[in-house]
């Protein structure tokens, strides 16, 4: 088994308005809004199910562990500003064209890139309790999803 | 990055005594990292009997007496136990009757005693290998020690058993490109592994070149010509398996899904407001909730079920084996007496072989079949269909003999 | 697009004309539910063979050749394929060389036309099972049809075969009582099922008041005297056993995490923003996707892999079986040869029958073991270790009559 890398520290505020350009002119206006891609946006994950392709998981989220203590965006986003607001809008971006075009996978597979996204915050908040077997001498990081896969939303 | 940083400094943050290069005594390890040490030395607690295994040293001869004739003119059937936790590895060698019966060489070290590296640097791998054992059984005086999967420096987990290194090497495997997860593996098979002493020098191998499972491992041996001893009863040239644990997890579908023997023996386990590895080796069938229900989302009586099912479909066919075992030995001797030669009986003792090492490779793995179900009892097919051909071959010659 | 979507996603269930209780064609159903029509009507294709299975109607006796030994005797010997969509299920029955050279009771038609609950309500059960099929096969059109499974005024799963329903009672089971999910294995349980033709009236029925398992169904026909046919060589009363998809399913892990047949060969399939049963029932190696990944969150090369591993175990295993049982008649028929009677080939003959049936059961179950894959292996080690000592007990009594 492969533990993904950590996502590379890169110049978010380059990033993030290449993104924010790429909403905006590669999306079109009119799917942005009725697709309401405003959800990426907000914090509130009720707007994530804007998408009914995304309702299995926050119907298995509201169900969770994790339903009183994260929202979507606190896993599926960083927690840095920038790095939020990059990610934000490199997802705006794809999940809108897929939708659109009904071009993606069924059932839907997170990406690498996202799944570290959601890696780092486990790590982040929970990182005392895990701070001895996070390395445990070794270099390469734990891979929380290895056994926790499903603590989202086990849907 | 900010975690690794943070991590970093927890784990070094808690060394109070820095760990010399070759120090071996757990409890100086221990000083820096009590609540491992803590837990590792409850490897001593006898937590009784699961269905097939567990930390009860009862004798395997007197609950399989099959295997007394299976073994014949071997020590394993004299003395023969279910192993116990890693307190104990170095006593039970010791006080084994298969070190006193027979003049074991140093090789058997190599597993059972963390002085086993040392000895090496100070020996040499193969005079350390052939040094009887009794000449060596002095020094030793720590069985299982951080120092065997740790390095003292940085706490990393590393390869300290030459054998291991070398058949992985001949392989085509580089262990220093290991990932952390298969290091969480590799650790476990420097020891859990079939193994042979080659040549004169007796060399502790493994026999994976042509592979680990057991048609190829059984190939090795048979272009090899090796043999581990003569049946006392048939006279074949018999091959006995050890705890081939690693070779029998390799073919199941946790290791085809990344899943690391520490993962199941070794699983997290939470100590105030930190998780550690729970350094308590043992039976998983001893902690269900923590071995296996962060992964598998069902009932602890439903884990227990799945093992417990697995277990018995595979106890059932090791038990059909060792009558297929003792019928062809039965047939076998019947044709010596009927004045059978060695070579009228070429192809049964071969086929009695073949069918005995398939059984002892099930019947030696301690999982009895869990760490791959369809596996195990492939090879108890082979091993049974091999045993009731030798018994054919072995009735035919007779048959003809008395001019049939 | 996404006006579309929201206006699909808005649309649930609308009838556009209500169906007749009695409606069997699948056309009339489909005007309301045309996207499982139209999978449905798709069971028609040949889509090609998997490694194991598939909907090419290859010849299984020329693939496998020990089966026309194997069934000397009875009609599966002169021809049997590969099964194929349930578009096929009345024609193929009524074009094999197995209604022509026999002629086969009305109980053949239970599972192969929709025609079946009519005829049954019609001329009573026991008539309608031991009318010559030949008498009323004018009267089927339509082989597998929506009927079979839904309740044509609520769409509701339902039970339509009676041998189902008095087999489940036989048991136990309210079938009133049965869940949703239970319902989705129980429908296809009507037909994918071991069953025998009872007493003079040909009455269908399934061997399950012991248990499902195979040494139950064995010990119920043993204690019922009961023998499909008698083998043309060896002279044994041996059983026929049947795509037992079900009892396979039954020992399996699935079965035990509540997995039902629907959930790997009905997975839903998203049309526009609708997601429906997919009715096009077939090898789900044919689409993996759709019926694994919702559950197992690995690649579609992965899920093959594990799949074919399974089925490669099984079939090397039901090779060496039927190798086994070739060498089991050999002998039983040199035997007679040599002058042996009934009752000294006793017991020669009654490992010959449980041998056979014991391949028969993994042979005949469709996935190649897939549905519980050690339960398969366990299965024909039973299979392999009788077939040899059938192959013993008739060798020694050919020995003791040439005066050993
Ligand atoms: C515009 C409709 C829409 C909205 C709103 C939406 N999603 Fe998605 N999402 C999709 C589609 C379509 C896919 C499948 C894309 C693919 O697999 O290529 C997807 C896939 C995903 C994936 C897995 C694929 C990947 O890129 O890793 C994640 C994670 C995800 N969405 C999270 C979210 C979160 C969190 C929100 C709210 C902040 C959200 N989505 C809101 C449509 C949407
Ligand atoms: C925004 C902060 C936050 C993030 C991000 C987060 N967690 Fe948690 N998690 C918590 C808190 C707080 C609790 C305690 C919840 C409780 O006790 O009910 C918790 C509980 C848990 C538990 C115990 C309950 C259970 O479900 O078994 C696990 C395991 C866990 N988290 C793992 C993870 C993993 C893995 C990730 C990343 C995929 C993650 N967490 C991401 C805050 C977070
Ligand atoms: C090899 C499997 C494995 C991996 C990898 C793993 N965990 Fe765990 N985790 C466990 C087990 C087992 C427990 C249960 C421990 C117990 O209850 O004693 C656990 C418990 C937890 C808990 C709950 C503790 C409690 O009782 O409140 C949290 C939170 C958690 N893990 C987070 C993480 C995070 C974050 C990571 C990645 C850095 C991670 N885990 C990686 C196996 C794992
Ligand atoms: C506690 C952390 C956490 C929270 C909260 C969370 N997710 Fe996820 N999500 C994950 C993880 C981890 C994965 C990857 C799981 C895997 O590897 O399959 C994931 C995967 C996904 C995917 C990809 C498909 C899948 O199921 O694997 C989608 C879509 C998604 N999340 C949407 C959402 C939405 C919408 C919400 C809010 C309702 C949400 N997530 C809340 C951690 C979380
Ligand atoms: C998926 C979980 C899992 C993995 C991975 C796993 N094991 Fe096991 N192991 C078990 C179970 C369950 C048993 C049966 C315990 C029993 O019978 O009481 C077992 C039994 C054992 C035993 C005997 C324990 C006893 O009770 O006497 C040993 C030794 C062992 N395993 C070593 C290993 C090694 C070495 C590896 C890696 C090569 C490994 N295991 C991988 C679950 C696992
Ligand atoms: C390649 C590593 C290795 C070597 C070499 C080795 N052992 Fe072991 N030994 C083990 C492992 C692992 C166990 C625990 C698993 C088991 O008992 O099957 C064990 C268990 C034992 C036990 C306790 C169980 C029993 O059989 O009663 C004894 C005694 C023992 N070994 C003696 C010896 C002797 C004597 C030799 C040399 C002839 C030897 N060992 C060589 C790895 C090894
Ligand atoms: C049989 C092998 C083995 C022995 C002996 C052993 N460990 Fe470990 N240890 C492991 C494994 C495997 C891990 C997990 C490493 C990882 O996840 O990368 C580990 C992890 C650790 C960690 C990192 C934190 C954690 O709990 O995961 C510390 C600290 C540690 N061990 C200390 C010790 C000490 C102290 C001893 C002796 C008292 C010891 N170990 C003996 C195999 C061993
Ligand atoms: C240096 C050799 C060595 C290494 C490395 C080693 N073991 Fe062992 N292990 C042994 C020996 C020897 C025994 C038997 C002790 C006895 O019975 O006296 C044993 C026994 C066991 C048992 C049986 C415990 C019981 O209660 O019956 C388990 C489980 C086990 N080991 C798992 C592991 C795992 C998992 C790893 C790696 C993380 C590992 N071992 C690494 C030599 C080793
Ligand atoms: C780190 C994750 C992990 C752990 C820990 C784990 N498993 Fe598994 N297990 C898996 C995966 C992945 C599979 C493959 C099937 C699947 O995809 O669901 C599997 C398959 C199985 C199977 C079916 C395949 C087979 O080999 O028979 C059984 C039974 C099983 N696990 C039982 C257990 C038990 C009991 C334990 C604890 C002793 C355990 N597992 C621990 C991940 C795990
Ligand atoms: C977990 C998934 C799963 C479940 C549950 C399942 N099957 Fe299957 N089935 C398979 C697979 C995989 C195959 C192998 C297909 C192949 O060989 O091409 C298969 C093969 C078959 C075949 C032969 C298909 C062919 O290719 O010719 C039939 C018929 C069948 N199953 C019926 C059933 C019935 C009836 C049930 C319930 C009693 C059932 N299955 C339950 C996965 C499943
Ligand atoms: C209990 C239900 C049931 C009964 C009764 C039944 N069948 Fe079938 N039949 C099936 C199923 C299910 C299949 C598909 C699975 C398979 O072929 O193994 C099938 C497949 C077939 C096939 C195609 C495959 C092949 O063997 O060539 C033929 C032809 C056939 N049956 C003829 C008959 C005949 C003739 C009878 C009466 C003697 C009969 N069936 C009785 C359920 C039944
Ligand atoms: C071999 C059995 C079988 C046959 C034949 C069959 N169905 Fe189904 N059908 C099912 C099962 C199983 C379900 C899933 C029911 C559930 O989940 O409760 C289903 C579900 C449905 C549903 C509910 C929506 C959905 O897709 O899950 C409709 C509508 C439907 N079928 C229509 C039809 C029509 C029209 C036909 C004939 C063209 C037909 N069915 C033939 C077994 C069958
Ligand atoms: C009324 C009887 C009947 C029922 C009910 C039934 N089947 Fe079948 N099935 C058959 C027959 C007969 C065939 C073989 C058709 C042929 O080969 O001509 C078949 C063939 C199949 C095949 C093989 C397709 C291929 O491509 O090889 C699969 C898979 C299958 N059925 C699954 C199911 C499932 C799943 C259900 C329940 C949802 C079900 N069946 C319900 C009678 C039935
Ligand atoms: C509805 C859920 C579901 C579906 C669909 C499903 N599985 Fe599973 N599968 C499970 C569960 C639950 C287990 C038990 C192991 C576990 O807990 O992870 C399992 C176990 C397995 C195992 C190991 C046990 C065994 O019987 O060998 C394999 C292999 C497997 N699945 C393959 C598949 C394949 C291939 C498919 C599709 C054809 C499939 N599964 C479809 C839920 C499912
Ligand atoms: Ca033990
Ligand atoms: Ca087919």
């Amino acid at each position: 088994m492969t533990v993904p890398s950590s996502p590379a520290p890169l110049s978010w505020r380059i990033l993030i308005l290449m993104a924010g350009l790429g909403i905006l002119f590669g999306l079109g206006a009119f799917t942005f809004t009725y697709a309401e891609g405003t959800s990426y946006i907000s914090n509130n994950p009720e707007t994530c199910v804007n998408c009914h392709i995304m309702r299995p998981q926050f119907s298995a989220w509201v169900k969770g562990s994790h339903h009183n203590v994260a929202t979507c965006n606190d896993c599926h986003t960083p927690h840095d500003f920038f790095g939020k607001w990059f990610v934000k809008g490199v997802n705006g971006f794809n999940h809108s064209r897929a939708f659109t075009s009904g071009d993606f996978p069924e059932p839907i597979q997170i990406t690498d890139f996202n799944r570290n996204v959601a890696l780092n915050n486990c790590r982040d908040c929970h990182a005392s309790l895990v701070s001895q077997v996070v390395l445990g001498g070794q270099h390469e990081e734990l891979d929380c999803l290895a056994c926790h896969n499903g603590v989202g939303h086990d849907d | 990055n900010i975690n690794q940083r943070k991590a970093e400094a927890a784990l070094t943050g808690f060394v109070i005594q820095p760990i010399a290069a070759d120090e071996l005594d757990p409890a100086a390890w221990g000083v820096n990292y009590p609540l491992q040490y803590e837990r590792f030395m409850m490897t001593e607690i006898n937590y009784g009997q699961t269905p097939y295994g567990g930390s009860e040293p009862y004798s395997k001869l007197e609950r399989y007496p099959a295997m007394v004739r299976i073994w014949a003119g071997y020590a394993f059937s004299v003395d023969h136990n279910e192993e116990r936790g890693h307190f104990y590895a170095q006593s039970d060698q010791e006080n084994t009757q298969r070190v006193q019966i027979v003049n074991q060489p140093g090789a058997c070290i190599n597993c059972h005693s963390a002085e086993a590296p040392g000895l090496i640097a100070e020996l040499g791998w193969e005079e350390f290998n052939h040094t009887p054992y009794n000449d060596l059984v002095e020094r030793l005086h720590t069985g299982s020690s951080c120092a065997d999967c740790h390095d003292p420096a940085t706490m990393e987990l590393r390869i300290t058993r030459p054998a291991f290194i070398n058949a992985m090497t001949a392989r085509g495997i580089d262990l220093s490109e290991a990932t952390r997860q298969e290091m969480r593996t590799y650790v476990c098979a420097q020891c859990h592994v079939e193994y042979y002493f080659a040549g004169d020098n007796k060399v502790l191998t493994f026999p994976w070149t042509n592979g680990l499972n057991i048609d190829d491992i059984s190939e090795y041996y048979t272009d090899l010509g090796f043999k581990d001893w003569t049946h006392a009863e048939s006279g074949a040239q018999m091959i006995k398996i050890q705890h081939p644990e690693f070779e029998m997890w390799s073919s199941g579908l946790h290791a085809a899904n990344g899943v690391a023997c520490a993962d199941c023996h070794m699983p997290y386990i939470r100590e105030g407001s930190i998780k550690v590895s729970d350094h308590w080796l043992r039976s998983p069938l001893n902690n269900l909730e923590a071995a296996c229900q962060t992964c598998h989302n069902v009932s602890v009586e439903e884990l227990e079920r799945r093992v417990v099912t697995a277990q018995n479909t595979t106890a059932e066919l090791l038990r059909s084996a060792e009558a297929a075992l003792l019928d062809a030995i039965d047939a076998i001797v019947a044709a010596r007496a009927a004045g059978a030669s060695d070579e009228d009986l070429a192809e049964a003792l071969r086929l009695h072989r073949e069918a005995s090492l398939r059984w002892d490779f099930v019947s030696s793995e301690n999982s009895t079949g869990f760490h791959s179900p369809q596996e195990a009892a492939r090879i108890l097919a082979n091993s049974i269909d091999f045993a009731r051909q030798a018994e054919l071959a072995a009735k035919a010659v007779t048959a003809a003999l008395s001019g049939n």
